[in-house]
């Protein structure tokens, strides 16, 4: 389903951003490492759809070439 | 839930426990309760982010 | 099932504590190493524990409130 | 390719973006297109010895 | 299917063999790069039928032991 | 045994062979049947205790 598909992605988010952000936990988020883990979840959507659309044309150029 | 409990479980294990004795010593738990508040303020965090990104 | 259930959780803790416990292997599993993985597994189990319990309360908090 | 795709974006994610900042800047840009076509380089390349291997 | 499996493995071996042959992505995979991802696809899978061969042997033994 | 196998596989292989060369050689080789030994005691151990702690 669908909704399993977006907490999966939340489950994965949370791991690359946990281990990139968090290094000791403290008392409470502060607010750099909240702009961390807000920027690393930003960034990585980016690089989803920077790589998705980058394979799109990879594919488009290979059927061109047929 | 089961999924999230589960990796909070991994993930404060590793950064708490270091070198496992034979019972969890009081800064452990201390540890893995502020392990495991910080990995729902940051799950909270990535879902809400990721959510307003869909929109 | 619960047998399946019961044999991921075996190799996700062996997988666990192999990686604190055995650093290079050796010609049998000295005690040292031995402790180290029970401890391991009683830990993680103590962990998961804490958690569960832990998280229990906060959902029980957080119904109170509503 | 959805296997493909995901396990791209975390590996060229942890290797091309040290520190997140507000946008991708284009070194970051640049360095994710190399990391996704040494990527599939080295999916096609393992994919080929594979098979070779099976045969 | 065997199919998806011999995708799963595909993708399990890229993963390993880029996690040990590239460092730091480049221009192209030049041919250093290009003998170790080779070598490391070559030696997980002889590793893989060590690992398979001695189990089988071990079974056996514990068979003939019983 | 599958999923056994397959991380034994795993394991020793980032255990034993740090730089893959044209065969598996002698020191690789034992590495190898020295780490599937450990992992299938450690496996073994797991089990035992997680076992007796469900009691």
């Amino acid at each position: 389903s669908q909704k399993a598909e977006l907490q999966a992605q939340v489950h994965k988010l949370a791991d690359v951003c946990w281990e990139q952000c968090i290094d000791r936990p403290r008392d409470k988020l502060d607010s750099k490492t909240e702009t961390c883990v807000s920027n690393c979840v930003e960034r990585f959507i980016d690089t989803s759809l920077t790589i998705a659309t980058r394979f799109q044309k990879l594919l488009q150029g290979a059927a061109a070439n047929m | 839930a089961q999924e999230l409990l589960q990796r909070m479980s991994e993930k404060c294990y590793k950064k708490c426990i270091v070198k496992p004795g034979t019972t969890l010593d009081n800064s452990e738990q201390k540890c893995i309760a502020m392990c495991m508040d910080r990995y729902m303020d940051t799950w909270n965090l990535v879902s809400r982010v990721y959510s307003q990104r869909l929109q």
